[in-house]
């Protein structure tokens, strides 16, 4: 197990978009975090029935080969695709394998016919079922294989939105329970040190590349959550706080061997990339196609990939979504690359961030400075799960409490003293925690079993 | 204490949302002889008008309703055994759900969460709820009011397909059927035939408590 | 009428986004080229019978609802709504008036109750049918009662493509004809005199504002035909002298008394804006939604709008692709304003301008220090509509033959010179041209008559 | 200046798109009593072969190879009144036009004077051409090959359905199918049963050249 006890990127100006302390090379040539930003598209297939394997083949065939026509097209030197598994393909491993050699075919087509450098990403669904259990059941085997499966068969990075935790944080997400929702970050924290054990031990036997996670399941539905500028569902603070913690937990998957790049929608991977020096990818306003967010420009600050997310292959009049989708990447990125070559590369990435910092409390998380000073919360706590946790909650509270001129309702400056309170009421120790909140959740969380996270 | 500086006290508890206080008080009143009955309408039910105004006003999150909402149910059952059975009779019946095809709940359960602190029983069928489940539902627990919710627009156009079949059933005019959800808007529940929509769970509840005054 | 002999604009330096010599202010306290860029977004309704103009008028309703709550979300602070009609709503100006004045009145609902400033451009479908004459037919009349129709009803600006040449110019650039194609735009300047002369005069007659023209149906058409970089359909180096002297052409709705914005898809906007100093929408990157292009970041360098040019409502997983195409237009304006704000909006838009100048020849026109210098050749020949499109073409062959980092092929390079030929070769006054071409293509193209451009 | 270097200056200057100058050298083999069988295969035809090849090769430019097909053509009807009858027979007869809801036809005037350029026969239905239309023609002018082409992908279906009239009609076997436009693919065409797709006018006309030759 690696610890993380320092910042590998200590300084905000080195925490920069293109640019990774331990660049990565794959693929056909691809090179990530060496000085360029490289689009990475991701695209959902419009197939209408999980009983049609077939037309599902033909549908992502068609779909990857519109990708790489688009970028010959546009004259994109260098693409990652990510093909994210769905459930129905993730449960039949024979069938994600076949679609991944046949995609990893036509790469390896358009590499050898234009010459454009090519990675693959492959995202594998996380399909267990919390009733069941977490590990060693069915479900755990079966995904397990099929990690297996795609990197035998053409993947060149393993990803997956692991979901440990997720029904307690949703539980607490709704109420606002902080304790909850710090305990659901530990478990989340927990299950991964178990998956991606074996996650990198596949990926390393196959000679392929274990990527990173994403904190989707929580951070992500406290920002879907949180909403719009007036949207009083839920603090905007929260979903920062939720954020700042969540890196906490995505840091596992790179403690257990993982290397990036991380994966895009975990907009934590700015302070990841802070602590481990790999590279990350990210999305952003590119991604609305997905989800709308308050921090389209500044996620791209320190991004080495930068992804659209998730968008449906439906037609455009442009061509398909994700041809157009990926157009957008492409320019985001060619205006990025192109500072880089100017040398005014840091001038950018203040610009984007500033955009965007002082909009929102979320958005200031993934300002470089507060991401180092965040990532130098968690690090100091290095080998605790629970302590970190609670650290980098503590930290950004003190950092949006004090951040002028972003500017705090009283709703949400009510909000973050409430939060102060409880953090300094937990426990020092996690024994102590643990034993507290499995008391509270065993029962009123059905699916929730404590011996899924200390068997 | 006065009977009414005491609900007075149980009310601002549940509005500040504090549990353990409420709780308590709400014993306290209890011990004192207040009414259960009493005990609802004068503290619980005008604390959970107080916290939708705040939210309506933008000082309170749609979460802080929620724990709001669970205070308050908590404290309704814990005043259950001290009813009488008359007393215990809810102002109205509600049947919800999330319609086939969506997987998504939280607002639902909001509202369904809301609606039992104004003092209705709520039938909750849950989520990817076929539309025949809808119309057994109405025909078997003959709920005032059906509530239907969506959060994707794939799915909403499954509304109208509820609606046809409770025509097709002849119980369309039997219940007030209300929808709601991140797609929804006002034109689409009067195109479809719905009787009303609730942009957010505070304004449905209203909708909800007004058709049952005027019935 | 106005005649431009000098630029408004001379210096590169000063020809940049967000910023025009001529703001306008207009709508609710929208002001435009003062010193800040602003989304302008089009949507294209999902209606499917023609003959259904309520479920057109519910249709746009709900985009512009839409639009306007996406644009509350994300706190957006300007904003300009396009509506295209089409041929349907321009041939039924009542309709179009009512869709206009029911967006129109959300519009004031959303100033007032969320103080978003907000521009209304409504541009009219060119209606005519080249094969019953292009003025004075009962379609021209019309045009013109929805044009009055509208800005009676809301609109704030007035637009429009107008086709005059259309039919000339299809005919000779599928076969590389330089005169045709010279006569064509001369075609199109002339039919711009006729009907920008009745626009200004509805539009002063009712207090509101002529926007611009785009030369879409030519240099458009040039750019689809052109295609991505690998393309042999069509020079590249042709689309782009035809951009270049499709200004020429589009200069004469401001000869005629319009104001600017100029209309997005009009990429000559860059060298109208250096010629008139009236602020300009612009389309690129964000627009891959309606068509692909080699042009997507340097289109924004000099814009005060910026557009996504035409996206169908289709529903994304991100919302409708109107509001999901707003969002992304809306992190474009904000790294621009920001750049602004922070003193730097010159150096912004030099590597917006550096990373697509040299990789093609048509972004190289929309260059700042290009487009003034198309812009200088063009004005050189004011009041001639012939000698100033002659002199656009030669100025922009010289400059794509010594323009290095610019690479041409051979086959492009060989087609420049034949260009170079053929200009040379052509009659020094318009009256001798005139004759020539009204013999070539009469009877050749079937719908070009002399007398719908000299009556 | 012998037979062979004249017919090779005529195909030369068809092959620089030199209109003038081709008319001449064409007016100039005649006189010389060259058959104009003789100039259409051994200039025109090897002019189009040349463009097609340096078309192929990135040296010239679509647009270039329309230029080269239209001087083709107008010469070769300068040579027919010189043309025994049976010399005039085309090599065969293709159908064209663009399915209905399509108003873009580019793609397919130039495959169509590409064809004809090489000595077939087209009958070009136009544009926003529908189902019936195109199985009418195909029962009255019984081409060897139909063509149909689509730049929209909201109107490619379409050719799906045009092919399915064809069987009904009892037409299908009767004629090759071919289609081509923007958003078709090789497989689209496999799909939908299509005997053939043409990645461009190019391609499309050596599979209507393989396809009558095998005849
Ligand atoms: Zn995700
Ligand atoms: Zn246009
Ligand atoms: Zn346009």
């Amino acid at each position: 197990m690696v610890l993380f006890s320092k910042l590998e990127i200590e300084k905000p100006s080195e925490l920069i978009f293109g640019s990774a302390k331990h660049p990565l090379n794959y693929g056909f040539g691809l090179n990530v975090g060496k000085g360029e930003v490289i689009p990475e598209v991701k695209f959902f297939p419009r197939v209408f029935s999980d009983k049609d394997p077939e037309g599902f083949k033909t549908e992502v065939q068609t779909i990857t080969r519109d990708i790489l026509d688009r970028a010959v097209e546009l004259g994109i030197p260098s693409l990652q695709i990510e093909t994210e598994l769905t459930f129905m393909e993730t449960k039949n491993p024979r069938l994600a394998a076949e679609i991944a050699s046949l995609q990893k075919w036509l790469m390896e087509k358009y590499f050898d016919e234009h010459g454009i450098k090519l990675g693959f990403r492959v995202t594998v669904a996380d399909i267990r079922d919390f009733r069941e259990g977490l590990r060693t059941t069915a479900n755990y085997n079966l995904m397990m294989e099929t990690f297996d499966a795609v990197s035998s068969n053409g993947a060149d990075v393993l990803s997956i939105e692991s979901e440990g935790g997720k029904d307690v944080f949703n539980h607490s997400i709704i109420r606002q329970d902080i304790e909850g929702i710090v305990f659901s970050i530990l478990l989340a924290s927990l299950d991964m040190g178990f998956i991606w054990k074996d996650i990198v031990n596949v990926a390393r036997r196959n000679g392929c590349i274990a990527g990173g996670d994403t904190a989707c399941a929580i951070a992500n539905t406290a920002m879907k959550l949180a909403g719009g500028v007036k949207s009083m569902s839920l603090p905007h603070t929260l979903a920062a706080i939720v954020r700042a913690m969540s890196a906490a937990r995505s840091l596992v998957a790179y403690e257990q061997g993982a290397t990036g790049p991380g994966k895009d929608c975990g907009y934590e991977n700015v302070i990841l990339k802070a602590i481990t020096g790999f590279p990350m990818s990210m999305e952003g306003k590119s991604s609305a196609c997905a989800h709308s967010s308050l921090m389209g420009n500044i996620a791209s600050a320190c991004c080495d990939l930068w992804s659209n997310e998730q968008v449906e292959n439906l037609m455009l009049f442009g061509g398909s979504a994700p041809q157009v989708f990926l157009e957008i990447l492409h320019y985001d990125c060619k205006l990025m690359n192109r500072a880089i070559m100017l040398g005014k590369a840091l001038e950018l990435r203040d610009m984007l961030v500033l955009s965007d910092k002082y909009d929102d409390p979320q958005a200031l998380v993934l300002s470089p400075d507060v991401a180092i000073e965040v990532a130098n919360a968690i690090v100091s706590e290095y080998g605790d799960y629970y302590r970190r946790v609670k650290s980098a909650c503590r930290k950004i509270v003190e950092i949006l409490e004090s951040s002028s001129p972003l500017r705090l309702s009283h709703a949400e400056a009510r909000f973050l003293s409430h939060v102060k309170n409880i953090i300094d009421s937990l426990p020092d120790d996690g024994e102590t925690f643990r034993e507290q909140m499995c008391k509270t959740f065993t029962g009123k969380v059905p699916t929730f079993r404590e011996k899924d996270y200390w068997p | 204490m006065s009977e009414v500086s005491l609900l007075t006290k149980l009310k601002d508890a549940i509005v500040n949302l504090d549990f353990d206080g409420s709780k308590h008080l709400a014993q306290e009143a209890l011990a004192k002889g207040i009414p259960p009955n009493e005990i609802i309408t004068k503290a619980i039910s005008s604390a959970m008008e107080e916290v939708g105004r705040k939210f309506e006003a933008s000082e309170y999150f749609l979460s802080e309703l929620i724990v709001a909402g669970e205070i308050g149910k908590e404290i309704s059952q814990m005043l259950q055994p001290y009813m009488k059975d008359a007393e215990i009779k809810k102002i109205g019946k509600v049947v919800i759900g999330t319609v086939k095809g969506d997987l998504h709940d939280i607002g639902k359960n909001i509202f369904g969460m809301m609606l039992e602190a104004a003092g209705f029983e709520v039938i909750d069928l849950g989520n990817d709820v076929p539309a025949e489940a809808f119309v057994e539902a109405v025909k078997n627990h003959k709920p005032d009011i059906m509530g239907m919710s969506a959060l994707l627009t794939v799915t909403m156009v499954e509304m109208e397909n509820v609606i046809k079949e409770l025509k097709k059933a002849g119980l369309r005019e039997k219940v007030k059927v209300i929808i709601g959800g991140a797609p929804i808007t006002e034109e689409y529940a009067k195109r479809i035939g719905a009787d009303g929509y609730g942009k957010d769970a505070v304004v449905g509840v209203d909708i909800c408590k007004a058709w049952i005054g005027k019935k």
